[in-house]
């Protein structure tokens, strides 16, 4: 655990880590990024406030149990989206042309319309659950294991 | 030592021929590559994925299966991880 | 049905995904619905891979391409290049598949109590089931990128399962030995794929196939790619790490980690038979392969006989069995230039070593289960504190007795028939190697005898007098591979003819893979 | 903007650092360096992907708000991407089981642990 100025401004800067990570999964498919940069930019947020407070207490708001059902529900919506297009091919992007996330953009360079992507800025935040859980469970489960506790079943 | 001399003509061997096999005669200038796949996927991408980022359409839509392996390398070393790090024996034999 | 087998090469991957990411959540629930959930989708597996077995034996090769609009929809229309990530299940593949579904299973069912003292068994079988869907993925894929990340799938899965035991020191360093080599093979791999995809702008292999020109980046490429599949498979020269992890992980994962083994070294086929074959020069890869192979024959057995772990002893027959398949498959390799000797002996030398990867792929992993039951009953693998186990397992010893006259080549059991069809054909390429290898199955005969007197014969000792017949989860499983032997044993012209032979044609036939893909004969 | 690039440098810059991490993975006893070596070797080969990509005065693939001019191909770029989460897997489990052979052995040199050679 680090002074009190470091866990203050750790707390305050978490939010903007948080939003500024939200923000590249969200325009994954429209400027640089994606799930998995997103995601890692909120896990350099969890190792912040690792570093800045014990992994104990951390342990108390992030348990293992959650993160592993968290990052399961991620790689099950990623599969589920895919074998959702298997009416025609397995990982057929089935929503271009609909509504949802289906606008299809004039070619060459523009402004870029959030509505389009079909299932990719789906896949993005499946994705992006599924690293910020997955590497927040492994970075945790390292720091425990350093301290000397182990992982339950 | 014959280890360490086996070891440094082995390294220098393959430092040779990887030097070697990326050099101009052998291989192709830098910065012009052949391009027809890519091309296509640049053309294309706007149209078939609804997609302004072609890096995203070709990893969520031509690649897709790769980035499906990737999330599931990725869940499969945390599952790893996190396997090799748990308590061997249970709470309640232990006690 | 119909659209059932259209889709079954990614179904079959993507079954054991889906139950992979399914197993935790269940698991916390319900050990029992977990372990059904667990047997159900291997089980369903193995029905899907033998209904595209038998397609495949009817129409030829299956190709996939995944997210087009349509399935054999190759290439975008109006263009000459594959875009899209295609499968593409041939003979050869599906051969593999059938191998491991089984392997598979049984390993799983094998678990069930192998493992049941452990804790973390969620996991466990997570990590199962994602091999299993990593392997699948070797087999069947038609990209050469796609091929490296589901290698890694396989070589990561496979690190943490060996490494699964945490409490004893020697299974961390066989982990550890493991995906150091995995990483840097696969780094290779990588390497060898940037090398051609930076000439080609390609990344398909029969699209490559089709322009390769065999350059100097070409023969890098093609030296990176058969050095690190041949790293993976257990190559002798570079086998060292081999015995170290094998010997270690729960005996199920060893059964697995052997057809993964055959997995790197179908991949080295594929990348020599398919991705060059022509153009390659096929008497110097040829032979290379075939003087590598006789190595890893003579070391593997002679290594073996001086071991007392049991487990350690198997690895080294396995790797020794490697070297039958290396042999007969290299000897069609380095005559693959020539029709005519690939008519008279050529293609028959190519059946037979992969006859013979069908039958290691039954037996050896067998005599794994036995030295994993062996470790159960008597909590060593140790042969020399063993002894006088014939008493209590009445099963394990008719097995072992199986596995042993298998692994020998003795007649009529089907290690005969695959080691005669070698001989025979390899006998006119050169006589030598016929010999190294009768002497070699000799000295198998010999060494497995050694092993059954210590630890099944002689009289009861007293420390295990409390052992029982091992559980019936291990017997299913075991006998589920025996029942493998012994169907190949008692037909097998019906098993070279549907699907030994449709396996080598594959490998030599480069222009059916390619036409599959492009719809042009080079 | 740079016309033409002579003699290859970016391909020999990453064969040199597959080069030095092969003389770290063969040379170093120590774990946690073979680990970085690899590390390494994994920077170099993604820096050649990434270099076999570019195309002579490109920009960035991406259609939002693009500049003029041609654009560098996509397809290296996604596989750099997948293979950099595929090393950070790597790394995470071989961190691990060094871990846990600290634990059972308490050295990192592979010299002293009992049977790791090589």
């Amino acid at each position: 655990m680090l002074t009190k100025i470091v866990r203050t401004v750790a707390n305050q800067l978490i939010v903007f880590i948080l939003i500024f990570g939200l923000y590249v999964i969200a325009h994954g498919h429209l400027t640089p990024g994606g799930g998995f940069q997103g995601g890692a930019v909120i896990v350099s947020g969890v190792v912040m406030m690792l570093v800045a407070f014990s992994s104990q207490e951390l342990k108390k708001s992030l348990r293992e149990r959650v993160l592993s059902i968290m990052e399961s529900t991620g790689a099950l919506i990623l599969i589920g989206l895919s074998l959702a297009g298997i009416g025609t091919v397995f990982a057929y992007n089935f929503l271009v042309g609909t509504p949802i996330f289906g606008r299809i953009p004039d070619f060459g360079p523009g402004p870029g319309d959030f509505w389009t992507g079909g299932v990719v800025p789906l896949m993005n935040l499946a994705v992006g659950l599924k690293v910020v859980a997955g590497l927040s469970a492994v970075v945790l489960a390292l720091a425990l294991f350093a301290s000397g506790e182990e992982v339950e079943e | 030592m014959k280890r360490q001399v086996t070891g440094l003509v082995l390294l220098l061997v393959l430092v040779a021929f990887l030097v070697w096999g990326v050099l101009p005669p052998t291989m192709r200038d830098f910065g012009y590559p052949p391009s027809d796949m890519d091309d296509y996927i640049i053309e294309n991408a706007q149209e078939e994925t609804a997609n302004n980022n072609v890096v995203a359409s070709v990893v969520f839509d031509y690649r897709l299966v790769d980035t499906l392996g990737e999330a599931t390398i990725l869940f499969t070393a945390v599952m790893g991880v996190l396997l090799l790090l748990r308590a061997s024996k249970r709470k309640e034999e232990s006690s | 049905m119909a659209s059932l087998i259209t889709h079954s090469p990614i179904l079959i991957i993507a079954i054991p995904l889906a139950a992979a990411f399914l197993t935790l959540p269940i698991g916390m629930a319900s050990k029992k619905a977990r372990n059904a959930l667990v047997i159900v989708s291997l089980t369903f597996v193995v029905f899907l891979v033998f209904a595209l077995a038998r397609d495949i034996a009817i129409n030829g090769i299956h190709v996939y391409t995944l997210g087009a609009t349509s399935p054999d929809l190759t290439i975008p229309t109006g263009f000459m290049v594959p875009v899209r990530i295609i499968l593409e299940v041939d003979g050869m593949s599906i051969l593999m598949g059938i191998i491991w579904s089984i392997v598979a299973l049984a390993a799983a069912i094998f678990s069930l109590s192998h493992i049941a003292s452990e804790t973390g068994q969620n996991r466990f079988y997570t990590l199962l089931l994602l091999m299993v869907a990593g392997g699948f993925g070797m087999m069947f894929t038609g990209d050469l990128f796609n091929l490296f990340v589901f290698l890694e799938i396989t070589s990561i899965s496979g690190a943490a399962l060996i490494a699964f035991r945490t409490r004893f020191a020697d299974t961390q360093e066989g982990g550890f030995k493991y995906i150091v080599v995995s990483a840097i093979a696969s780094l290779m791999v990588l390497f060898a794929i940037g090398l051609l995809y930076g000439q080609y702008n390609l990344l398909n292999i029969g699209a490559l196939a089709q322009v390769i020109q065999y350059t100097t980046p070409d023969k890098i490429a093609l030296a990176l790619l058969v050095i690190a599949f041949t790293i993976k498979a257990g190559m002798v020269p570079l086998h060292l790490w081999l015995p170290d992890a094998y010997s270690v992980a729960p005996a199920s994962i060893t059964g697995m980690l052997l057809i993964t083994s055959h997995t790197c070294m179908y991949a080295a086929f594929r990348v020599c038979f398919t991705l060059y074959g022509g153009m390659l020069d096929t008497p110097v890869v040829g032979w290379i392969i075939i003087i590598f192979g006789l190595l890893s024959m003579f070391v593997g057995v002679t290594m073996a006989l001086s071991q007392k772990d049991v487990m350690r002893f198997m690895s080294y027959h396995a790797i020794s069995q490697l070297g039958y398949m290396w042999v007969g498959v290299g000897v069609g390799l380095a005559v693959l230039g020539n029709a005519e000797l690939v008519a008279t002996y050529g293609r028959d030398a190519i059946s037979g070593g992969i006859f013979h990867i069908l039958n290691d792929g039954m037996y050896m992993p067998l005599l794994f289960f036995i030295g994993g039951a062996l470790f159960h009953c008597t909590g060593t693998r140790d042969l020399t504190k063993m002894g006088g186990l014939a008493h209590k397992l009445k099963w394990t010893t008719m097995l072992f007795i199986i596995g042993t006259l298998c692994i020998s080549g003795i007649p009529p059991l089907n290690g005969f028939s695959s080691k005669i069809l070698i001989y025979e054909n390899v006998y006119r390429f050169h006589p030598i190697l016929t010999i190294t290898g009768i002497i070699v199955s000799i000295l198998i005969l010999a060494s497995f005898t050694k092993t059954f007197h210590s630890a099944f014969m002689g009289a009861e000792l007293s420390e295990y007098k409390e052992v029982k017949e091992v559980p019936r989860s291990m017997i299913i499983a075991m006998v589920i591979l025996a029942a493998g032997i012994v169907f190949i044993t008692l037909f097998p012209s019906l098993i070279v003819n549907w699907t030994i032979h449709p396996a080598a044609d594959a490998l030599i036939d480069q222009g059916a893979y390619i036409n599959a893909v492009t719809g042009a004969i080079p | 903007m740079m016309e033409h690039i002579p003699l290859n440098f970016p391909f020999l810059a990453a064969a040199l650092l597959v080069g030095i991490s092969f003389y770290i993975i063969i040379f170093k006893r120590n774990l946690i360096k073979l680990i970085m070596g690899i590390a390494m070797m994994a920077s170099g080969v993604n820096l050649f992907l990434v270099a076999l990509g570019y195309r002579a005065g490109g920009g960035a693939p991406i259609y939002t708000d693009a500049p003029e001019g041609p654009m560098v191909l996509p397809v290296p770029q996604a596989l750099t991407l997948t293979s950099i989460v595929i090393n950070v897997a790597v790394l995470a489990l071989m961190l691990t089981i060094v871990i846990r052979i600290y634990r059972h052995t308490g050295s990192l040199d592979s010299e002293k642990s009992r049977k790791m050679k090589g």
